[in-house]
């Protein structure tokens, strides 16, 4: 890789995926380039592949064709990426992925496994820097109140936001968050969105998220991609999405027989 | 001393009595050989064979079938043969039940008959001798050609309670096998054939077993026979006493193993 | 499942009543060919009161033999069962589809079916003729013959666990180990703790087989006593495991509250 | 029961709840009355206590003190309603609960349980009026396209609608919606939202469906209740909910120290 | 866990190591008690390899009985398992903790673990004394004695299904039945089928003990060949043993991946 590379944080050329026995390609024909430090927001109808694509650039996704560059690393259909490179990729799930069974620090606490030797985590030995990178990513979701608290616990909202601290205490030069705001109220769902945004300018790093509210997404995006049937239908500023095309892409999928309803405001 | 000796016992009747038998008796021989002498439980005579084989066990106990099978197995030798009842020698006996009229082994033709074990001197190879000395049948055609169906109830006393229970017709075991059954048991049943003698059981050793160790181990064992000493025979399966062992007696059951592809 | 391809989903449903057809033609021949009379079962109440009525009361006077019998098997199972969780955790993990290649773990699979396809008998004369007398074989046959079926155990365990957190700890950068560790065994740890007991509880029970080897534990006794007819001496051993088993039985649903 | 009851489809009074082990009461001092007919939007901060109000509304929460009563039926704080009760109030869970490993249409079938005969349903054994049902809520739901899918192969926001055609398909009296729409994009959202509203007017029954999107919720309720802290904070129609009480409900909860964002448009 | 409470927490952790503790000592004590020479296990080699080659070669002279055996073996294992299935299915509902009330599951479980602890010749005899000898009272036994294993698995497995769509289901008025059959049973599906092949395969392999009641079959022969140092026919007959068990794993993996 050059240098030249360096500046960009992913690379896409050409990329189709299919789930095993369907149809329909999930994603298809994705070319797409995110530039290092860009907040890019996902959106698109449900079903559009947001999920797919980002699990696809987290290096989770099997079986995909095309080129696929993840900070300097190609990708490889078959197999997942080699653990250096997964530590710097962070990825908050659409459905958690939280261990039930364990506490909301270990939950936490575990987005830094790829930072600690092998031997030392198995011991639950974590340096200093870990647990000060636990705490924070804790106050900084507003869960610090609730640490010692089962997974299980926990409210949709609260475990969403167990699930983004895990991330953040990761601290990932690419950050992917699939709808992190889902399950969250507005004042929390824009603090979150602020977050991740200060996050990413503050250490040069990166930020894709997808959100099914693309006013808020807008607002803290510097970039906004739109997803429809699998392929991009809009890749450009936010202030250029107007309604109409807004309306666009979310009524032009197939399966699809929404009245054109007020999209925004 | 640093001589060892290592027993093998085959359990009877009354494990709760053989592990304090096994401890009264190794300590006796213990003493009499100034030896260290120890004993172990095993639960039948191939994982005893198993030991001695290896040199993990000396000494062991148990029928003459399993002993010329050893013999050929791993070259054991017969040092003492137990005297019961005043005999070295006892049989095995066909046994049905009174009331079925039944009087001559003929008349078994078709019917269903238990045997003890197919290990088994007594309880399934010298009786099925009978059957063949009168001619009903052959080691070659095998025992479904005569009779109706066969099992192996795994001992004398399972096999003389299905046929005194009526769940089959005839069942072969030890002469002494009768007494295993209730008084009122006893009553009912009857036997109409009794085999060949056969040896009783014996007490064997490995073959690299050191030559002094063995004829001291032989004349503490035939010093049982001795009055003073007669109380402690309770405690190796009750004989009447030993005597020293000839290992031409088991010609007879060598040959019956062969003859039913027990050894080649 | 594609209903846009009717060929398709019928080869579907006829692949799937296949396996059905197999075990219904299985049943028949086994049901049929076999000479049970049935009738024989309804006359059977009588009979088994009289089994029953020969067991009571039981014999008490053989308490201490049972006690010390007991125990040894006890010790017997302890450390069987330790030899056989270490094993276990080894080829249980290797047999995992979600943690090895199919490569590893179809070959694991199979020798782990082997090893509970291996007779105990053949295995517990195996270790006479390995080790000796003593307790030693009983343990080790217990060791080996067990780790067929916990590993097993283990490995159903782990392929048991939701995969969403792992794939998360992965992402994350985990390494097998560490999500062995804060994912999956988070995740198990009930299954494994209650698979274990459970296993522990048949080694108990198999101490039936360890007579073989020596000294003497409760199942060598209950199996003398039974050929022999003390049912009554029997059935005084028989409490003694069925209250153990219990025993373990309450023993295992605390530990599990606790690992709730 | 009166005749006049009915015209209530739940009265709740001085209910208190308190999850075994913690230290705070989840919802408390609830006094609360649904009127038949009804839509009713539950908006609050996260683990404010939403979704615990729904489950004790839908007979599902055991312990709670105080009083209620759901469609003419006292609940009882030890065990769960009868069977015909249960199919008279729907759910649709925050997290779906679908049974993953059956398909969208069995998924959807499963909210008809409560209405045929115990044997029928064992042998599979549905009436057309159950299958025409099933069909309508898939149609509706816009989930027909793919509903020999099985759950487990569907993206989030395809889950959620599937979550919802279950509900649909129970045809239930009391409609509880916990989140019914934090996975689906904007025109979707708004569809089901319509949708829900309209089912409500058709067989004149109540809805009550939570919501972080305030925004869009105000827009299809009847009436507003905001939960803080497990407490009523506002009660009322949505008209009356400007920004400033907005800002205060939201920000007003423990563990929150979130800067006064702009909440609304 | 309620950080608020220091005494309160302090107390749950030291409820936590308690077990540590007991099992420590039991091991501890299994292990010092016993008079174990592990030295002998070094040299164990030789041994080992020594008893091996008696069993080499098999003996296939005795093939036709051991087919006839076999085929004895798994009509009786066959008949065995369905016998235990249908008990199992009953019992492990009625023994699953989120399916019945306490004052019922906590005795079931009780019963399950009641009937596994009677030990399998106990029972064998039982059945013998109750219909006579020949392959009935082993079917029987099998029966009885697996539903205590099975059961207990039936019941487990039902405790292990997600609750959240059980839930769903009640709440839209699902009768006890009906949640059984669509969000408990699609749940388990493959997890029962496994623990079933999986207490087959073991039926089949207790045909060893089942040599005592009468009832032929694998096991006797394999007994019977040991006891005469037949070692050669008795791996003949392993072999066979072997090859079904792995033949019985292979079905497994192919059902449970048209069950997934
Ligand atoms: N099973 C549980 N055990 C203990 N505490 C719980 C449990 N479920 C919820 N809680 C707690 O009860 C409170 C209320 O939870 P609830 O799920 O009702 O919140 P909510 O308003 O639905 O939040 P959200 O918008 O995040 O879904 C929270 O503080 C939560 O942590
Ligand atoms: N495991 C799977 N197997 C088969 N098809 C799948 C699987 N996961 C997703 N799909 C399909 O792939 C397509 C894209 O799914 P994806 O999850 O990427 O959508 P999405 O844009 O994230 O939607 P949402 O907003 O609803 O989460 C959908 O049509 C979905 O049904
Ligand atoms: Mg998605
Ligand atoms: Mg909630």
């Amino acid at each position: 890789m050059t240098a030249a590379d360096s500046e960009f944080a992913a690379v896409l050329t050409g990329v189709f995926h299919r789930y095993p026995g369907e149809v329909r390609d999930s994603i298809s024909a994705i070319d797409l380039t995110l530039r290092s430090g860009e907040r890019v927001a996902l959106i698109g109808p449900s079903g559009a592949g947001k999920s797919t694509l980002l699990s696809l650039l987290d290096g989770r996704l099997r079986g995909f064709r095309g080129g696929a560059i993840v900070l300097s690393n190609a990708l490889d259909a078959r197999r997942a990426p080699p653990r250096n490179e997964r530590a710097k990729v962070g990825f908050i799930f659409q459905e958690f992925a939280l261990v039930e069974r364990a506490s909301v620090r270990e939950n936490v606490r575990n987005g830094r496994l790829g930072r600690v030797t092998q031997m030392a985590a198995l011991f639950n030995r974590f340096s200093e820097a870990d647990h000060s990178a636990v705490d924070r990513a804790m106050a900084d979701a507003g869960i610090l109140e609730f640490s010692e608290k089962r997974a299980d616990c926990l409210s949709g909202g609260q475990r969403q936001r167990v699930a983004i601290a895990r991330c953040l205490a990761q601290e990932p030069q690419l950050m992917l968050a699939d709808e992190p705001i889902s399950n969250l109220d507005p004042l929390r769902a824009e603090k979150i969105l602020q977050l991740l945004g200060q996050t990413v300018g503050r250490r040069n790093s990166t930020l894709m998220f997808s959100s099914h509210q693309p006013v808020l997404a807008m607002r803290y995006a510097d970039r906004v991609i739109a997803l429809n049937n699998g392929s991009i239908a809009y890749d450009g500023s936010p202030e250029k999405l107007d309604r109409v095309l807004l309306a666009e892409i979310y009524a032009n999928d197939k399966g699809s027989d929404c009245p054109s309803l007020r999209l925004v405001g | 001393t640093g001589d060892k000796l290592t027993l093998a016992f085959i359990p009877q009747e009354n494990p709760e009595k053989l592990v304090g038998d096994v401890k009264r008796i190794s300590a006796w021989l213990s003493e009499r050989l100034g030896a260290d002498v120890t004993g172990f439980v095993t639960v039948d005579h191939a994982a005893a064979v198993e030991a001695l084989r290896n040199g993990d066990a000396d000494i062991s106990f148990m029928g003459a079938l399993p002993f010329v099978l050893a013999e050929a197995e791993i070259g054991a030798q017969p040092l003492l043969a137990e005297v019961y009842r005043g005999s070295a020698f006892y049989t095995g006996r066909v046994f049905v039940r009174r009331d079925s009229g039944i009087e001559t082994l003929a008349e078994l033709k078709g019917s269903d008959i238990a045997f003890a074990d197919p290990i088994s001197e007594s309880g399934y190879l010298y009786p099925l001798e009978a059957f063949v000395k009168a001619g009903l049948l052959t080691p070659e055609r095998g025992t479904s050609s005569f009779f109706g169906r066969v099992y192996f109830a795994g001992g004398y006393q399972q096999a003389l309670q299905a046929m005194a229970g009526g769940l089959v017709d005839a069942a072969a075991a030890s002469q002494y096998g009768e007494l295993l059954l209730t008084p009122q048991q006893q009553a009912e049943v009857t036997w109409i054939a009794e085999s060949e003698p056969i040896p009783s059981h014996l007490v064997i050793a490995r073959p690299g077993i050191d030559a002094d160790l063995r004829s001291r181990f032989v004349e503490a064992m035939l010093s049982l026979n001795e009055p003073e000493n007669q109380p402690l025979l309770a405690h190796v399966y009750s004989p009447d006493g030993y005597i020293a062992a000839d290992t031409s007696a088991y010609d007879g059951v060598r040959a019956i193993a062969r003859r039913y592809g027990l050894l080649d | 499942m594609k209903p846009t391809d009717p060929d398709e989903s019928r080869r579907a449903s006829w692949r799937a009543v296949w396996p059905s057809l197999v075990i219904g033609a299985a049943i028949l021949w086994a049901g049929i060919g076999s000479d049970i009379e049935l009738s024989r079962v309804a006359n059977a109440g009588g009979r088994i009161a009289e089994f029953l009525s020969r067991m009571f009361p039981p014999d008490l006077s053989i308490a201490r033999e049972a006690v010390d019998a007991t125990l040894e098997t006890l010790r017997i199972a302890i450390l069987g069962t330790i030899g056989c969780i270490l094993a276990s955790a080894a080829l249980g993990f290797l047999a995992a589809e979600s943690m090895t290649p199919r490569a590893i773990n179809a070959p694991v699979k199979a020798m782990l079916a082997l090893m509970r396809a291996i007779p105990l008998i053949l295995v517990a004369m195996l270790m006479v003729g390995a080790v000796g007398l003593g307790p030693l074989p009983g343990i080790l046959a217990i060791a080996f013959h067990a780790t067929g079926m916990l590993g097993k155990f283990y490995a159903d365990a782990i392929e048991g666990v939701d995969r969403a957190p792992v794939a998360a700890l992965e992402s994350a950068g985990a390494t097998l180990l560490q999500r062995l560790r804060y994912a999956v065994w988070p995740q198990m740890a009930p299954d494994l703790l209650r698979d274990t007991v459970f296993r522990f509880e048949l080694n108990l029970r198999e101490s039936l087989i360890l007579g073989v080897v020596g000294a003497g534990g409760v199942g060598f006794y209950i199996q003398t006593y039974v050929r022999s007819f003390q049912y009554d001496k029997a059935a005084t051993l028989t409490i003694i495991v069925v209250l153990i088993v219990l025993l373990i039985e309450l023993a295992n649903t605390w530990l599990r509250r606790l690992s709730r």
